[in-house]
């Protein structure tokens, strides 16, 4: 895992825009443009187009990734380290992450209005599954002996949480994170095309519906960018928290 | 005061502990000596409050064994550090959970059990007879009611295994802390045992109970019951682990 | 010989005629034509696909997996905007209107003034609106777009009265209007027809004989539909074009016209709109955009 | 986690039903029926409708998440287990998992037609990224004092994975497979809605398109009970395949 | 034949072992004793080919220690048995590893380690006495070129200790095979080992190499040089405790 410094990335994005050229090339319809061209577009509308868009789309995913972790968190634990919340809960789970969210759109417009509400809501409605899932399966899966010393010393559960479930579960946390964020940000795609003129989401889509395919390739270049800077903070937060485990 | 009483144990079908009776006075240590796999570290579980899965009664000063109301200091046969927390952390555990957060690193202890150069690392940067000084410097640091310690200095040398036994001789002199100690030695039964309890082989019963007058005496080896005593109790034990292979 | 025969299924093949169709009524004729077999009747073997989105519809055209399809002035300055080498052939038959909610009791466009007006942004949905907007000697400062690309998304706003106004195109409107809402204002009754044919030049090329034979079944469906009882074929299209069922009592059927060339007027207007938005640079011409292969 | 019998469903089913309804009487419009009108359509539409269209979602699902899973388990194990393939692809993974897939649903049309194959690839572009990050975290996370055993005994990489990688790895990579399921299922939405009249993606958003709200509910039932069975089926291979877990 | 000349050890900065120099001819035992934490499981793992970070020369047979070429059977400190394998498929590891498939279950060895009734029971369901001996067992059953074993007999008690001792002894004296076993009992260094290496404190040297002439004789506590020798080795261990503590 660790290790990775910024240095690492130049040949991948160097890799992922040859193949990209190669492709290019061989299909030749603009449909795929050339990567030089998308590049140089990007730089072209980058700081009067784009950077508002990326900033709108970033506080969205923060902000539905946070409510996630919010909310996903302490269920995940408490279904994963009580056995009764979880027979409970694990049907509940069962039935509603396989809905397809995007089919509540509607429901969620007219209770929420169209504003930045719905948008969040349904980035927190599609990754909260995710992170609830992943922590829940972690906590299940810490050895039951760990738990002893702690027992033995009356532990409350907020000790049993500081001590032992939290730092077990960080690195499956973080995992979840990192899928989180991926989905997050690639499903910006479906949450902000609707009463917003502002967001990568909205602006590529708009860009295909365009047939605007420069712009488009832009726009999925600043989302790729962006996952990158957001999985490296991940990366260096594992880290620094996880020291223990290296 | 412990008090046992028609103590019984299953793991599935399978009797572990057998009609198991004891009676130990507040302030007094007892050993207990018995062939591999005899329930030594269920029973010490049981005591702990962490195993509440059994038949009979176990009192501790009246009480079901409870952690939350009783400081129970207990070191199990693993160490049970937990490996996200540096040496230091690990010793504060107990003190940080029993006694909140006004407690003081105790810097004699630590020096006593030869610790001090360690107190930045974490467990698995430690050697096994280093973890095990850990968990034995969690446990003394505890001032606890009940001090319940699983073959506490088996991965430590001759020597040290000598200074340690008589940190806790010290400890047990300050402060008469009832205690219940398995191990796997005669001389050790023989000079940190009050009472000596020997079990047989599984399903595990108390096979005899000694009156032990060599108990923290430093110089027991010289005393005249000693050769006698070590080999009375290696009968019991030779026999001891027959009983049940029929 | 075996060379032959592979080469006769190749242009077997080949001589199948893709069409994109959309949930729309400009649609329609085409599956009367599948469905009462006139394509049989004129040699050509036309495949119709579905699609749900415009976005899917395009992607499949091109990336060559479709011939042609239905669709829209706008569209296709994109498309040719965008690289590709569309040609649009005729026009098609739909109709836009812009509905004011249940509660919203405006008369005309001119009331509109600051209400909250859905669209789906840089479509034919938004080129209507600003059309109206402009004939009324209004700017979009004037109103509140407020952008809902799903149609049913808007539909259902707007019946609930989270939105005052709405545009959608046939059928919705009419199911809107029959859910209470009212018509303010449609593309038909301003006479700009953006809707069209639109084929790739490959295929205009290679597959003019089938394009010109699938027009043909194309009249034929038209005049089928003109003079037909709604109700005879209403249960078979909302089916396979997958329009709601309210569609049957709410909407009543346009006259079609036969195929014919697109409007100069709508055109020019739609790119004088492209480019003033500044989402086309250049002016494409209406004989750029336009392939008279009914008249060739 | 474990115990759970079809037997606890039914309250989970019951109470979403019930809050279903609530919320229906709330509401009290057509796009959110009552449930019972819901489940009266399913029952009536199912055996000649949704049943070929349920089918259908089912074979593209396992497909998709099979594929993902083929390609995704060996390229997530080498990046936990080597380092140096860690630092060479988990840049590439970063850069490309935030690229929303569908937004190259003009590229794996011209590469691959309408037909099934874009379908299926497009699910497994999405959940490939699922399972190769939870997999290679999880590797990465098992302790290096595991290995010792092999290395010392000149195991081969087969054994090493046969033996420890696979079997360590196995309760992460259902979790994993818990993730991509319920993330396959929500995704059909949109990788059904083109080239193909079958498929529950297709029902429902047809159903939408016709605002046929209770068709478009039945829909989603039916992808909720999917998914409840394909949960199902992994919390038994969980329960089977992890038993030294429990 | 081990060779091993100027081994030095770091971790971090900290020297950990420093000019080893050993000798071990074809076919011998040598029994090394020291202080807690001195480098003796260092110096194992890295005979058994883990621990390939040292400088100075170490050469089993003429080559590098390399687990590929040679038999190892190696116990380490913690047993090092995988939690997800049986007990008989644990102790078949070495053997389905090395001999391939061809391998019968070694049922003498299991019986006179006392294992025939616990074969279908996972590790974690064991008591630590009981885990040890399937760690013995393993390593045992190898018919291994060295034999290296870490504190192997520490989690057993007086007798069961004794039998394992004899059941080494058997073995050895059956197969010649060269061992380096860890203990920290004079006792058994003065009945297990041919030569006893006395190491000194952190960081871990030679202190003394002592020529037993007690090695395997069963009645080694009645012989005269018996008490002698223990008195002096543990004089000699007393002072290499404290050597580097200036
Ligand atoms: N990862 C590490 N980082 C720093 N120091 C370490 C690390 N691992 C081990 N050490 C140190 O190396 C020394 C030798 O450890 P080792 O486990 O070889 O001791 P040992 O002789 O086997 O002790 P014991 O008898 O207690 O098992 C110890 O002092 C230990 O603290
Ligand atoms: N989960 C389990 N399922 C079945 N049997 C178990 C389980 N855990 C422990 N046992 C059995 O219970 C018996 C007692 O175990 P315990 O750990 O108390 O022994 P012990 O006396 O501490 O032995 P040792 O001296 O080896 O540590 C053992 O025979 C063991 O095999
Ligand atoms: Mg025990
Ligand atoms: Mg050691």
């Amino acid at each position: 895992m660790k290790h990775k410094s910024i240095y690492f990335y130049i040949p991948a994005i160097v890799f992922l825009l040859a193949l990209w050229y190669v492709i290019s090339l061989i299909v030749h319809l603009p449909i795929i443009p050339s990567p030089y061209l998308a590049i140089e577009r990007l730089i072209d509308i980058f700081s009067d187009t784009i950077a508002i868009h990326a900033f709108y789309s970033f506080w969205r995913i923060v902000a539905g990734v946070l409510l996630a972790v919010l909310i996903g968190v302490p269920i995940g634990i408490l279904m994963g380290y009580t056995k009764k919340v979880d027979t409970i809960l694990a049907p509940l789970v069962y039935l509603t992450y396989p809905i397809p969210k995007i089919a509540l759109l509607p429901i969620l417009m007219l209770l929420c209005g169209i504003g930045e509400l719905p948008k969040i809501l349904m980035i927190f409605l599609i990754v909260i599954f995710q992170v609830l899932v992943a922590l829940r399966d972690g906590i299940s899966s810490i050895p039951k002996e760990m738990f002893y010393p702690l027992y033995t010393l009356g532990a409350s559960f907020k000790d049993i949480f500081c001590k032992i479930l939290w730092p077990a579960v960080l690195p499956n946390f973080i995992t979840a994170l990192r899928v989180a964020m991926g989905t997050a940000i690639s499903v910006l795609f479906f949450t902000e095309t609707f009463g917003t003129k502002y967001g990568m989401g909205y602006f590529i889509m708009d860009a295909w519906l365009r047939v605007n395919y420069l712009d488009m390739y832009a726009g999925i270049i600043v989302l790729s960018l962006m996952g990158l800077c957001l999985f490296g903070i991940l990366d260096l937060c594992e880290r620094y928290f996880c020291k223990w485990n290296r | 005061m412990i008090q046992i009483d028609n103590l019984f144990v299953k793991y599935d079908n399978l009797n572990i502990l057998e009609d198991i009776n004891l009676q130990m006075a507040e302030g007094s240590v007892c050993a207990v000596i018995g062939p591999s796999g005899c329930g030594k570290s269920t029973l010490l579980n049981i005591l702990a409050g962490i195993n509440h899965d059994y038949e009979g009664k176990v009192f501790i000063n009246g009480m079901k064994p409870s952690p939350k109301k009783q400081t129970i200091g207990f070191i199990p046969q693993n160490y049970g550090l937990l490996p996200w927390l540096k040496v230091k952390d690990n010793i504060m555990l107990g003190l940080n959970i029993k006694h909140k957060n006004n407690s003081q690193i105790p810097m004699d202890l630590i020096d006593s059990l030869g610790l001090n150069k360690l107190l930045n690392r974490y467990p698995k940067e430690l050697s096994g007879g280093q973890q095990q000084r850990v968990s034995l410097a969690r446990a003394f640091a505890l001032k606890a009611d009940l001090l319940l310690m699983d073959e506490p200095f088996s991965a430590l040398d001759a020597i040290t295994r000598e200074e340690m036994q008589d940190v806790f001789i010290n400890l047990w002199q300050q402060q008469n802390v009832t205690t219940v100690l398995v191990t796997h030695y005669v001389e050790e039964a023989l000079y940190l045992g009050q009472k000596i309890v020997v079990m047989t082989a599984t399903p595990g019963k108390v096979y005899k109970i000694i009156d032990n007058p060599l108990f923290a005496d430093k110089n027991f080896r010289d005393r005249e019951e000693f050769v006698q005593l070590s080999k009375q109790l290696r009968i019991y034990l030779k026999k001891a682990g027959r009983e049940n292979e029929a | 010989d075996t060379q032959q025969s592979a080469d006769n299924s190749k242009n077997a093949s080949d001589t199948t005629l893709k069409i994109g169709l959309m949930p729309d009524i400009d649609s329609i004729p085409f599956i009367i034509a599948e469905e009462k077999g006139f394509f049989k009747e004129e040699g050509v073997n036309v495949e119709l696909q579905h699609f749900k989105s415009a976005m899917d519809r395009d992607s499949a055209l091109q990336s060559g997996n479709l011939d042609g399809g239905v669709s829209d002035m706008l569209a296709a300055g994109f498309a040719k905007d965008g690289g590709f080498d569309v040609k649009m052939t005729s026009m098609t038959d739909g109709n836009y209107c812009l509905v004011a909610g249940t509660a919203n009791n405006v008369q005309s466009i001119k009331d509109m003034k600051g209400q909250n007006i859905s669209v789906s942004k840089n479509t034919i949905i938004e080129f209507v609106l600003d059309q109206m907007l402009m004939q009324n000697q209004m700017t979009e400062a004037d109103i509140n777009k407020t952008v809902i690309p799903q149609i049913p998304t808007r539909l259902e706003m707007l019946q609930n009265g989270k939105l005052d106004a709405a545009v959608l195109p046939e059928p919705m409107g009419s199911i809107a209007i029959k859910n209470g809402c009212h018509l303010i204002n449609s593309s038909e009754e301003m006479q700009i027809n953006p809707g069209v044919m639109v084929f790739t030049n490959d295929s205009l090329q290679n597959k003019s004989e089938e394009i010109k034979a699938m027009y043909r079944a194309y009249n034929k469906a038209v005049e089928y539909l003109n003079n037909t009882p709604q109700e005879e074929y209403m249960d078979l299209v909302i089916e396979k074009a997958g329009l709601p069922p309210a569609t049957k009592d709410a909407l009543t059927m346009p006259k079609y016209h036969e195929a014919a060339l697109p409007s100069k007027d709508a055109w020019e207007k739609s790119i004088q709109w492209l480019n003033q938005k500044g989402l086309v640079k250049e002016t494409y011409s209406y004989d750029d955009m336009v392939s008279d292969i009914l008249s060739k």
